[in-house]
């Protein structure tokens, strides 16, 4: 039985609708993640579940019993909250300690258990601070040991990093991830930065406009996206449009303005039916043997490497290139790839088309 | 827990509007005397309002206070809440105490205090002394209510004016003076309402012209006419009326993004 | 026209009792209601003397103002109606200084102890305010020290010559009979207007109070008595006074308007209207008799029998006094 | 920007208040070393009204009740006010300053008229006693009703109650709606939240709420004069007895300036609190 | 002449230095990054070119003319500000022509020129909106245009992306870097993500604590950093401690817990002196012949590879591997690297020790 289920969510605001019926489970000490652009409805679903949100339609289960009228204070569930939400008149080890008031312990007990949740945060020197006095990062770590302090079944975490710069969101990634294999619990992780959700996740939750576009493991979500929008918006890859024109065994052959290609795919594609190659930048290289034949107009160094993109048939390519071959801008490059690797998805108009019949029954 | 603090929000609403019902049902009772049971429904209390030139003489003396009076206040407070919510100044702490000082004194006092002032340096009473005596009273709140406005006008905004060549001066018209606008007019009509209400330090400063609210108060010394409870009822009224208008103004402001 | 202030009673200053003069005057009076003497002379003292043309202070008080250098002496050249002055106030020293006269006796009266009947068994006298517990929480007093100590000498049979000048031994037992009183009250009234609406309201069934609730609350209905308690009735005498500043044409129409006061046109609207008697004879004789009556100038000797309000020389102590029981 | 804008600014303003508040205010303070004699102020200082003063029972124990009044008042218009406020800025969305300018309208009826509405209220044959009568609650009317402080403490709590929702309005507007949601999140009940987050972080509006309503449930002196019976006598009625009927200016004056110095030190003590938990708390 | 020069240039707050004498220069039409963590005094130089904040001590010259007290409004400098700080109460082309009306344009021209900066970041169609009905993205271009519609010499931006998604991010910074090129202003853009200067910049200024580490070309800057500091923020590198044993021409050969290399690095190093011997993630690689030997920590999908973290001789390093070959945590694996690749680079300390010398005289 999985610890949380969600089934058929909906959440209304006014005449906004937010999440527009989505189901997902997270399973016992497992690692998820909420992945999609800003306004989404990210948050509106860790709200619900977090119970500062009432649930608009269909249900939440928390080991197979519906929570959803079950107030905040009695779920064991702990959210780490986007702006950290640490209490100004506390110190960090009475923030620490707030909720352990609640589970029937000794002062002295509270005091231990607060003092060892920090510890495991590494922010034991400076239980006597006032919020205020941290730094960010180090804010950030006192709302996560206030979160496991209280050994909740589910840890919420709203962009738990998006103030921090990239370096220290590096090292606090890897902080998160080793808590979470250490505590055993799960951990559900809202972000809309996919290197973030790939560097955590053992799920992620693709969403887009209240709906999931794709949820896997993380291998998956990047090699075999569902949707064009998944690909673009995971891996960078330019989603060309083209025709399925013959469905042989083991891949598809897809007729594009870039040529035809027999690639494999998402699975149900019928000949004659529309779809998109996507071209992720690392697949595509220089290669003066290569099929495409493109015009560079930007070029942006990356430090390990450029990016190239090019423009070919009206279409933008992009490519990574190493320090030493970068084409000038306005040269004639032709672009190669091996149409084993790359992957047909399904264009947006199509899925969402899927999405009306699915709907239906 | 919701809904009973709505319910609580109700009953506190109710709480406010009882003495109002009281007054607005012995408005329409046709006896002299406040007292129950009813004896009958009249409006000759409102016609004896309208149509008592004292009353109306001190209701046009009212207006002739609380014009001047909205606007000082307004002015004064917009300048007190300009300097100390949005341009940084020496010794703020020392100003703000001294903004608030008319608000923490018991009005009597205040009161006796100019009365002896004003004869102890030859000033005459008149509707002058009054105004002056009664924004000095307004000014803490309608600097309140600019300043809560102003708190909110992002600082960065007055850069960004500068930075686009604008000088301290251009930069307050174009862009501080439209964003307080609504603060503004709020004050104006706090300031208006609270003058026309007052009472204790107008009855000591005024001279000669005697607004509204003197004469209800020296009439209450010798008849309590029901008249009284109708002209509170249309003071009231009239008041909710204006607070409907500011509304009304500040949500098209709104609308139009300011 | 010239514009005129009269700071005066409500009551002195109903629209058709002026009407007559204000017809045939080329006059602008606009009026402002007082609700103790003693306000009338904080605000005049404290601001100035120029800001009011007419006054009307209590015949007790006229040394006040008259000590602060505030008033002018009345012009009897100008009030040829102060000739018909009844006999008691032209004899009387108050309200002269110097043998100048500053306050011009105006309108006078008692203050009686009002009732309702329907709820009383007897009439009252200065005693039920002092003794038994039946109307406990049901009396009412006027929160005013002078008449309050003046009351409770009265009722400790103190001499009317001593009343004025108590030593602290009397005053201590003045005290102690007035914190008895203050167990008994329901409250203290505030204005005229303030003690009408609690005997209408059946708050209060007897009070110290002034003779037009009486009337008014007759006129509604009510079954009202007006007792002179046997003690002593307190009688009082209101003047008019001139402020200094007042100058010119307008000092001209002052005194104008202080000779139709004193006159018979408003002393017969004054004992109808009021009902209250005018200091002059002017107005006596067109009066019927039941009315001259019910103002007491029927048989003008009962005015002999008045305990006239005069300030007594340590008022300080007295309203001290005051204070300290209504605060114990 | 330059410092002198803001100092400019505040020029006009300083001046006004200067001349009208705090001249006033000082020439009242030197009054209240004189003495007065008959009519007449005699100007020998002394510090004979301040010993005076000290010396009165009446005075000293007047101003103890203004004060426990104050204090009172407070406590009351707080424990009703909170929820208002909170539903004010949490709750009340669009409609939030319609209904805040609703709160404070009735107030603009006037004192006095509302004094008499409340006797119509309160009194032994007014409306609450005759719907309890009728209700068969009591058969005999409530007299305490009336001319108590029981009704004085009403209608004080009815005036003031405004203003410290006013307080506790903005305290409300900048307590961020997360912090108690982290308290809910941590398994805290509402009754819980309120103590250990709500109250500490809107603790400034509290105090500033409470200041406004305590000084003018000092400075009120008609609501109990006109509500609260025999005993309805109050520190601020005696000051004005002090002014109008006995003329002792100066011993008014003293007692004005004991009041203000008292308030004052109030004021102070406030400020201190408020600066000390917006060290702890605010953000 | 470069087109703004600070010299020696310092900002006190009170008791707080936020920027300890900083100089550098700005070419004219060059795109300069300024880069570091949060709190080190990016938007403190920000505002004292804009003209905000007052020059504590030091000179900032514009043309070779020092304008340290000239006014904010007379600065041929304009700012897009990190909030963007639209006028709520204006319009889009009344905000993009505020400026415009001290440059004595009659109102005609004032509203053609407005236009045609909307023109420049395609924002026309929304000219009468309101800044509050227009998205983040839409605003920031919207702030831009103001900018650049006054054509200042220098434009100033303060972490401008900052609060957009990264696939926003990255379009906002191509359309950043051709405005540049078009317009042929100097751009001074404030950052904290190395990527995002490594994408933009023609010279990236990195800085830490209020002093600058490090200027230069983002090439330089990225492949030879000169302290650790600077090769760790900016490249991930792994910072082996060591000490020069030799300074043969061409190289140094250095002497670390992990063997002894030689290797390129920065000038100056004496033999005997200490050293650090930074390794990049891309430039480590899984080899059976490698001379390290690891022991495995972690390992980070990141979607197009793996990063894989392993000990050796106590020091971490981080290297990226391809999808087949991630080794599995606690293994023990082989590392090598092409030593004529990494860079020697300065310590902490010796760093520091310059810098008090560079000071004294
Ligand atoms: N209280 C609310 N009232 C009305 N609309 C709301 C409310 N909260 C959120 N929304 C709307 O619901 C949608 C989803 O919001 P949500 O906060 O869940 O997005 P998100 O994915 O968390 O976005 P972000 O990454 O920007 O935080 C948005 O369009 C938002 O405008
Ligand atoms: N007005 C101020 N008063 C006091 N200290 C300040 C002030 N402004 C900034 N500081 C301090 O100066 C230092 C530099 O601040 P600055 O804002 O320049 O940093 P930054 O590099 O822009 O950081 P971030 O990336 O977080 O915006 C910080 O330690 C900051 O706390
Ligand atoms: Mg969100
Ligand atoms: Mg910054």
């Amino acid at each position: 039985m999985p610890l949380l289920r969600a089934r058929a969510l909906c959440k209304t605001y006014g005449t906004v609708q937010a999440v527009r019926g989505v189901n997902f489970r997270l399973d016992e000490n497992s690692y998820v993640t909420l992945l999609g652009p800003s306004g989404c409805g990210k948050t509106s679903i860790l709200r619900m579940i977090g119970g500062f949100e009432e649930v608009s339609e269909g249900m939440l289960e928390l080991d197979g019993k519906k929570i959803n009228d079950v107030s905040a204070s009695a779920r064991p569930i702990n959210t780490v909250f986007q702006s950290y939400a640490l209490f100004p008149h506390l110190s960090v080890l009475e923030n620490v300690g707030f909720g352990l008031r609640y589970k029937g312990l000794s002062r002295k007990e509270e005091r231990e258990k607060a003092r060892a949740a920090l510890e495991t945060v590494q922010m034991s020197a400076m239980a006597d601070r006032r919020p205020r006095q941290l730094s960010g990062g180090q804010q950030q770590r006192v709302a996560l040991a206030r979160a496991i302090a209280n050994e909740p079944r589910l840890l919420l975490l709203d962009e738990p990093l998006s103030a921090l710069d990239r370096r220290m969101r590096k090292d606090m990634q890897i902080e998160l991830k080793d808590l979470q294999r250490r505590l055993k619990m799960t951990f559900l992780h809202v972000t809309h930065d996919q290197e973030e959700a790939f560097a955590l996740s053992d799920w992620i939750i693709v969403m887009r406009d209240g709906i999931i576009e794709q949820q896997g493991a993380p291998d998956t979500i990047y090699r075999r996206p569902e949707t064009a929008y998944v690909a673009d918006f995971i891996g960078g890859a330019a989603c060309v449009p083209g025709k399925i024109t013959d469905t042989a065994i083991g891949a598809y052959e897809i007729e594009t303005p870039l040529g035809q290609f027999a690639t494999p795919g998402v699975r149900g594609l019928k000949a004659g039916s529309p779809a998109v190659l996507c071209l992720r930048p690392e697949q595509l290289f220089l290669d003066p043997q290569g099929r495409i034949s493109a015009r560079v107009t930007h070029a942006v160094y990356r430090g390990a490497e450029w990016l190239v993109e090019a423009e070919a048939a009206g279409i933008t390519l992009a490519l990574t290139v190493g320090h030493d071959d970068v084409p000038e801008i306005g040269a004639e490059i032709r672009i190669g790839f091996d149409p084993a690797q790359v992957w047909i998805a399904r264009t947006e108009a199509e899925r969402r088309a899927d999405r009306a019949t699915e709907a239906k029954p | 827990m919701s809904r009973l603090s709505t319910l609580w929000v109700w009953a506190v609403f109710a709480f406010m509007y009882l003495p109002i019902a009281m007054i607005a049902l012995f408005s329409v009772n046709d006896s002299k005397i406040m007292s129950l049971p009813f004896s009958g429904f009249t409006l000759k209390w409102y016609a004896e309002v309208m149509g008592d030139g004292r009353l109306g003489g001190g209701f046009l003396t009212t207006l002739s206070v609380a014009f001047p009076v909205a606007i000082c206040a307004t002015l004064l407070g917009g300048l007190a809440a300009l300097a100390i919510s949005f341009y940084p100044m020496r010794g703020r702490g020392i100003f703000a105490v001294l903004l608030l000082a008319p608000f923490l004194i018991p009005k009597l006092i205040l009161a006796v205090a100019q009365l002896i002032m004003f004869n102890e340096t030859g000033v005459e009473r008149s509707l002058l002394t009054v105004i002056a005596a009664q924004t000095v009273i307004v000014l803490p709140f309608s600097t309140l209510v600019i300043a809560s406005v102003l708190i909110r006008i992002d600082r960065g905004l007055l850069e960004a004016a500068a930075d686009l060549g604008a000088s301290g001066l251009s930069a307050f018209r174009r862009v501080v003076l439209p964003l307080m606008a609504n603060g503004l007019m709020a004050s104006w009509v706090v300031a208006f309402v609270l003058s026309s209400a007052e009472y204790v330090l107008t009855a000591f400063v005024s001279g000669r012209a005697q607004p509204l609210s003197v004469l209800v108060a020296s009439d209450f010394r010798f008849a309590l006419s029901p008249s009284l409870n109708a002209l509170a009822v249309m003071i009231v009224f009239g008041n909710i009326a204006l607070v409907a208008l500011a509304e009304l103004i500040r949500r098209r402001a709104s609308k139009t993004g300011a | 026209a010239t514009d005129l202030l009269w700071m005066t009673w409500e009551n002195l200053a109903k629209d058709d009792y002026l009407a007559p003069f204000l017809d045939s005057h080329d006059v602008d009076l606009t009026k402002t209601f007082i609700g103790t003497d003693d306000e009338q002379f904080a605000k005049l003292r404290a601001g100035g003397a120029s800001s009011v043309d007419l006054i009307t202070p209590g015949l007790d008080k006229v040394s006040y103002y008259t000590a602060s250098d505030l008033l002018q002496p009345i012009d009897f050249d100008k009030v040829p109606n102060a000739k018909l002055l009844y006999d008691t106030f032209k004899k009387t020293d108050l309200g002269k200084t110097d043998g100048q006269t500053y306050g011009i006796p105006f309108y006078w009266g008692i203050n009686p102890i009002v009732y309702r009947a329907d709820l009383m068994d007897e009439e009252p006298d200065w005693s039920v305010f002092f003794e038994g517990d039946k109307y406990n929480g049901k009396l009412a007093m006027r929160d005013y020290a002078l008449e309050g100590i003046m009351i409770a000498a009265m009722y400790l049979g103190i001499p009317r010559d001593e009343m004025f000048t108590m030593d602290d031994k009397q005053l201590a037992e003045v005290k102690k009979v007035l914190m008895i009183q203050k167990s008994k009250l329901r409250t203290y009234w505030n204005s005229i207007g303030d003690l009408t609406n609690l005997f209408a309201t059946g708050e209060v069934v007897c009070a110290f109070s002034w003779v037009p609730p009486y009337y008014d609350l007759k006129e509604k209905g009510l079954e009202m008595g007006m007792a002179k308690p046997k003690q002593g009735v307190i009688g009082w005498c209101d003047t008019i006074a001139v402020p200094k500043g007042v100058e010119g044409a307008r000092r001209d129409s002052v005194f104008e308007l202080v000779n139709y006061l004193l006159g018979p046109t408003y002393g017969k609207m004054l004992a109808y209207g009021g009902p209250y008697a005018q200091s002059t004879s002017a107005a006596r004789d067109e009066i019927d008799p039941e009315q001259q009556e019910k103002i007491f100038i029927k048989d003008l000797s009962v005015m002999d029998n008045f305990v006239w309000k005069q300030n007594p020389p340590r008022y300080n102590d007295w309203v001290a006094l005051w204070n300290e029981v209504k605060a114990s | 920007m330059s410092l002198r804008v803001g100092t400019l600014l505040a020029a006009p303003v300083t001046a006004f208040l200067l001349a009208l508040c705090v001249a006033p205010l000082l020439i009242l303070f030197a009054y209240s070393f004189f003495r007065v004699d008959f009519v007449a102020i005699s100007y020998d200082p002394s510090f004979a009204n301040y010993a005076k003063i000290a010396g009165s029972a009446t005075y000293r124990g007047l101003i103890l009740k203004a004060f426990g009044s104050g204090a009172l008042v407070v406590a009351i218009t707080a424990v009703i006010g909170y929820p208002v406020a909170w539903f004010l800025a949490k709750r009340a969305g669009a409609m939030k300053s319609a209904l805040l300018t609703l709160l404070l309208v009735p107030l603009y009826s006037g004192d006095l008229v509302r004094v008499f509405a409340w006797r119509v209220l309160l009194g032994a044959e007014g409306v609450i006693n005759r719907s309890l009568i009728w209700a068969g609650v009591t058969d005999a009317p409530i007299q305490g009703l009336l001319f108590s402080p029981l009704a004085t403490h009403i209608a004080l709590t009815y005036n003031y109650l405004p203003f410290m929702v006013i307080g506790l309005w903005l305290a409300f507007e900048s307590l961020d709606d997360a912090w108690l949601e982290a308290a809910a999140d941590l398994g805290a009940r509402s009754p819980s939240r309120f103590a250990r987050v709500t109250l500490p972080l809107t603790f400034p509006g509290l105090v500033a709420g409470g200041l406004m309503v305590f000084v003018m449930v000092v400075g009120d002196y008609l609501t109990p004069q006109l509500l609260g019976g025999a005993s309805g006598i109050t520190v601020i009625s005696a000051i004005n007895d002090l002014f109008g009927t006995a003329f002792d200016w100066p011993l008014g004056s003293a007692i004005a300036w004991t009041m203000l110095a008292i308030l004052m030190a109030f004021f102070a003590m406030g400020a201190m609190l408020i600066r000390r938990s917006s060290l702890v708390g605010g953000s």
